[in-house]
């Protein structure tokens, strides 16, 4: 089974810098896994916590954010703001028996082509070892008579 | 002065249009009382059975009808007027705060100063058996906690006792009752209750002031505060702040630093 | 008079395991993870003792907190719909209350007033009820001024009474009768025998208090009573009689389903409308509107009270809106 | 023997959509089933469940005339989530409908009486089920007059009938819209709804008076209409409580002893005084 099984990933970046760089990923010609769907949004500032839920209940096996290095930000600040929603998001979460180690958080700039294709690559190697994430995806349906 | 005489004083002098206290309740129980006459005053007690955070009442617009509200209150509800007073959701002018010490005299903390340097003295605002509790789930593998979340979280039937009995919860239009979109399920299946407690407690996150009511509040046992303290002991460690430690504290999710310390984004 | 029988421990032991031989699942309070609650069990043994009640109501077998009433899918120009057929187990659920017992007729009479709700009663015809007469009580219970009692056989299919040894058992229903006959050797003749009950003394008189609540209406002691109310739904998610529920819809742009859960007329969001006009604007009035179904519409209406007197309201409120004391108050409006 | 799933809507077919005014459309709609097609009645003053797939159920009058056979039409505003998923929607989208549910306009009783309609902005739909029903049958009622007011004349409904019954000899059509809300061409009166009527001094004699409108349109009107000598008994509204079911079950609606699904949404004056102003 786990032969056939491809990773639903989604990646949430944003436009300024992530975005950027998985394009100049395809306009370097690098290749990698197409297991990725991207969602480009403004700013990771703007990347609510429950955009990483949703995708988990309909079912991602993995999740990808990534913005703008530090002190990169064309906001200035918006990616700042999303680090320390992350970093309590994150203990939450685990903290809830949610699968932390789904969820890859990175810096990608317009300039990193390669280090996108890069983190795509594990990611997806990463998710496709660990299996479907079927315990959450199961939730769906779950507490309905 | 003890709290019935205090609050017959207030009462009659017109300085508050009613103290917020506690009376005896069912079985040996305390609950919330409104004092709105001096007669009234006589029902009040404040001992450790008293345990709900009255601050959740004084951004209820029932309560503001009222008019000026003295609090008797205990830590959590402190912490907690000083957390409203940081959100700008009340000013020092509009509640007159009592504390009550072992010996039942009472004293007035009139400015949002007198409730720092009362809070001061008190130990800090997680309890041993919280501390623990914590520290079992966190020891867990992280199947474990799943599986531990997803029996307690299964019982709940978003009757909303934790939102409604929090202090910290006086949006008017609160996420859950939106629904354009609707973020979170209503009705209390799996991914709704998932969802629920998740959002409450990351909009708890800088602001819980850790005093438990939620858990409480909860008529199928659920300890859902663990949720909302382990948010804030987050905030606690990695940003150095409390909510309801000062009425001038900024949010700490809507502030950063640039040398804010993470080990996990690539 | 029901026919009444005496059941040993043992006897009821093996009661559970022919019902189960007939395939029926048991439900019934359980000790676990130090909360009383409804669960499956197999044996007699996994059933909690000493219980006064269990915190949410028995309710759920019947009326569950969410359910499904349709599906569909969707494509451009098209909908194709998917009636919903309620899961409904052949279910006994033993050890509920005299007074749980009797909120079924509650539900009852607002599912089927007119029209008839698919969804209840295919669950209640495979449902049968084995209540535990009460020895205790705990100072929320007031079933009696509600009409009950700690030993009424209302509502229940079978009751049992503890009794030294075991329990007495009335047989109260056909569906009673058929578990009897499903080992009727454990049934041993019991003619006159009797035993102990709690005492539940009466607070009010519903009666009067049905009869005095429309001049009521308008008084302050509805808005006093509700100052401490926090407007939660907790107290109408117990309540063995509360069938208030909302509709809602699930869906993305392929597939939906529509489902049913627990409403609470405690919500301000309840009767709130699209334009902001909202005709239950403070919690007083949605606080009186709690009682007034219960003890004026409901016996206006349905010929019963809406109100078991279980106390699962008091006992589940994080600020004790005390229902039994509350209606004491408003029979005798007297404060300083 | 299974019992009937009384939440399951029928399919509709939307026919036909009118542009009313800004945010308001209706929906001319027939059923996809046949059968439910023949199967289906309903008179005037009746309301239904519209779904939007995907979004819920909304709480809407049947606009149209039992008259005007083989569709149902309704109105509504844009203003929460399943009303802008029918906005949504297109000629030839399948939408849901439950009903007919609720009580009627009892317009048999009301033959050889003269009618006066008072309404306001969006609350013209319940009413022009009863004016159409009422025109159709002409000859059965004495004098018909219809006040009707909006906010700007843009928020006039019905746009192409409002002139039809200017147009009608055997109609009284009294227009009127909110100081400022007039238009340079605007004929029509300009105030609210309330003193208008105050001044049109409708005579009470052998006359029935539909009162349909924003609350506080209804608020100021019953006790004009009482002062002109109108019985409570003579003056009908409709109540507009939120529903969830419909039929008499989900609590919604309840009000006193009445569910207004059930007993309601037409109510005399005379018996809305028997029930908790919670509408």
């Amino acid at each position: 089974m786990t032969d056939t099984f491809e990773p639903k990933i989604t990646a949430f970046v944003c436009n300024w810098c992530t975005y950027a760089g998985a394009d100049l990923t395809g306009t370097s010609r690098i290749k990698y896994p197409s297991n990725v769907r991207v969602l480009r949004l403004p700013c990771t500032g703007r990347i609510d916590f429950m955009l990483l839920a949703k995708a988990f209940a309909r079912g991602s096996d993995g999740i990808i954010i990534s913005g703008c290095h530090p002190n990169d930000c064309h906001y200035t600040s918006g990616n700042y703001h999303a680090r320390r929603r992350w970093m309590v998001y994150r203990n939450l979460m685990d903290f809830m028996g949610i699968d932390t180690s789904r969820i890859t958080f990175s810096w990608v700039s317009a300039a990193e082509g390669a280090k996108w294709a890069e983190l795509v690559n594990e990611v997806t190697e990463g998710i496709r070892a660990m299996g479907p994430y079927t315990e959450y995806q199961e939730l769906a349906h779950a507490g309905v008579e | 002065m003890d709290l019935i005489e205090k609050a017959e004083q207030l009462l009659q002098s017109g300085d508050v249009k009613a103290v917020l206290g506690f009376e005896a309740g069912t079985g040996g129980t305390r609950r919330p009382a409104f004092a709105r006459r001096p007669g009234q005053a006589r029902r009040l007690v404040f001992d450790d059975a008293c345990v709900q955070n009255l601050a959740s009442y004084v951004t209820r617009k029932e309560t503001r009808r009222l008019g000026k509200v003295a609090v008797a209150a205990r830590p959590g509800a402190l912490r907690a007027l000083l957390q409203l007073m940081a959100e700008r959701q009340i000013q020092e002018q509009d509640v007159l705060p009592l504390a009550v010490d072992a010996a039942g005299q009472v004293a007035e903390l009139p400015t949002a100063q007198a409730i720092e340097e009362h809070l001061a003295l008190e130990p800090g605002p997680v309890s041993a058996r919280d501390r623990e509790l914590l520290d079992r789930l966190g020891k867990l593998s992280r199947a474990e906690r799943w599986a531990f979340w997803q029996g307690e979280l299964g019982r709940c039937v978003k009757c909303y006792a934790c939102r409604n009995s929090c202090p910290m919860c006086y949006c008017e239009h609160c996420t859950m009752d939106c629904n354009r979109p609707q973020w979170v399920p209503v009705p209390s299946h799996a991914l709704g209750n998932l969802e629920y407690h998740m959002v409450r407690a990351m909009h708890l996150a800088g602001r819980c002031v850790q005093c438990g009511d939620c858990g409480r509040a909860c008529p199928v046992g659920i300890p859902i505060h663990l949720l909302t303290f382990n948010a804030e002991e987050t905030v606690h460690a990695q940003f150095g702040q409390r909510a309801g430690a000062s009425a001038k504290l900024d949010y700490a999710l809507s502030t950063f630093r640039p040398d804010d310390k993470e080990t996990f984004i690539r | 008079m029901a026919d009444q029988f005496q059941l040993s421990s043992a006897s009821l032991d093996a009661l559970f395991t022919a019902l189960q031989g007939d395939g029926r699942r048991i439900l019934a309070p359980t000790d676990r993870d130090g909360r009383t609650e409804l669960n499956p069990v197999q044996t007699l043994g996994q059933v909690a003792r000493d219980y006064v009640q269990t915190a949410l109501s028995a309710k759920e077998t019947v009326f569950p907190k969410v359910e499904q009433l349709l599906s569909y899918s969707m494509a451009p120009g098209q909908v194709e719909l998917v009636d919903a057929e309620p899961r409904a187990l052949p279910t006994v659920l033993f050890g509920i209350r005299p007074c749980e017992a009797g909120g079924f007729a509650a539900l009852d009479a607002v599912f089927n007033w007119d029209t008839r709700d698919r969804f209840f009663n295919a669950r209640m015809e495979q449902l049968a009820i084995i209540g535990v007469a009460c020895t205790r009580k705990d100072d929320a219970c007031f079933c009696t001024s509600v009409g009950g009692g700690p030993g009424s056989t209302r509502g229940s299919d079978i009751l049992l009474t503890p009794a030294a040894g075991g329990f007495l058992a009335q047989v109260l229903t056909d569906k009673g009768r058929a578990i009897q006959a499903l080992a009727p050797e454990l049934f041993a003749p019991a003619a006159g025998l009797a035993a102990p009950l709690a005492e539940v003394p009466a607070a009010f008189d519903h009666a009067a208090l049905t009869a005095r609540l429309p001049e009521l209406f308008d008084s302050p002691i509805w808005d006093d009573q509700a100052l401490r109310c926090l407007g939660c739904g907790a107290c109408a998610f117990v309540c063995p009689a509360c069938v208030c529920f909302d509709i809602q819809e699930e869906a993305d742009k392929k597939a939906g389903r529509r489902l049913r859960a627990w409403d609470s007329c405690g919500f301000a969001m309840f009767t709130l409308h699209a334009s902001g006009h909202n005709p239950r604007p403070a919690q007083g009035a949605r606080w009186r509107q709690r009682v007034y179904h219960k003890f004026a519409t409901y016996p206006d209406r349905y010929g019963m009270l809406g109100c078991v007197g279980c106390g699962k309201c008091t006992r589940a409120c994080p600020v004790d809106m005390n229902l039994q004391e509350h209606l004491t108050q408003a029979m005798a409006p007297v404060e300083s | 023997m299974s019992e009937q799933n009384i939440y399951l809507p029928h399919l509709m077919r939307i026919a036909a959509i009118t542009d009313e005014a800004p945010g308001v459309r209706t929906f001319r709609l027939e059923f996809v089933d046949e059968a439910a097609a023949q199967a289906f009645a309903f008179r005037t003053g009746q309301f239904g469940l519209y779904s939007a797939f995907g979004e819920g159920e909304s709480t809407f009058c049947i606009a149209s005339s039992p008259t005007r056979k083989g569709y149902i039409e309704c109105t509504f505003r844009e203003v929460g989530r399943v009303t802008a998923g029918l906005a949504d929607k297109e000629v030839g989208d399948i939408v849901g409908f439950r009903g007919p549910y609720g009580n009627i306009f009892p317009i048999e009783d009301w033959r050889g009486r003269n009618l006066l309609f008072i309404t306001g902005g969006i609350a013209l739909p319940p009413l022009r089920s009863v004016i159409w029903n009422c025109l159709d049958l002409r000859d059965q009622f004495g004098d018909i007059t219809i006040v009707y007011g909006a906010r700007t004349v843009n928020d006039l409904v019905y746009k192409a009938e409002l002139k039809e019954w200017q147009e009608r000899p055997d109609v009284n059509l009294v227009l009127t819209v909110d100081p400022g809300g007039e238009t340079p061409d605007w004929t029509g009166k300009v105030g609210f709804v309330p003193p208008v009527v105050e001044q049109l001094a409708p005579s009470p004699d052998n006359t029935i008076a539909l009162v349909c409108g924003p609350p506080i349109m209804i608020k100021l009107t019953m006790p004009i209409l009482r002062k002109l000598g109108f019985a409570p008994e003579s003056i009908y509204t409709t109540l507009e409580n939120r529903m969830k079911c419909g039929v008499g079950k989900c609590g919604r609606c309840s009000t006193g002893r009445s569910y207004v699904c059930k007993d309601g949404p037409v109510y005399t004056l005379a018996e809305l005084g028997q029930l908790p102003a919670e509408y």
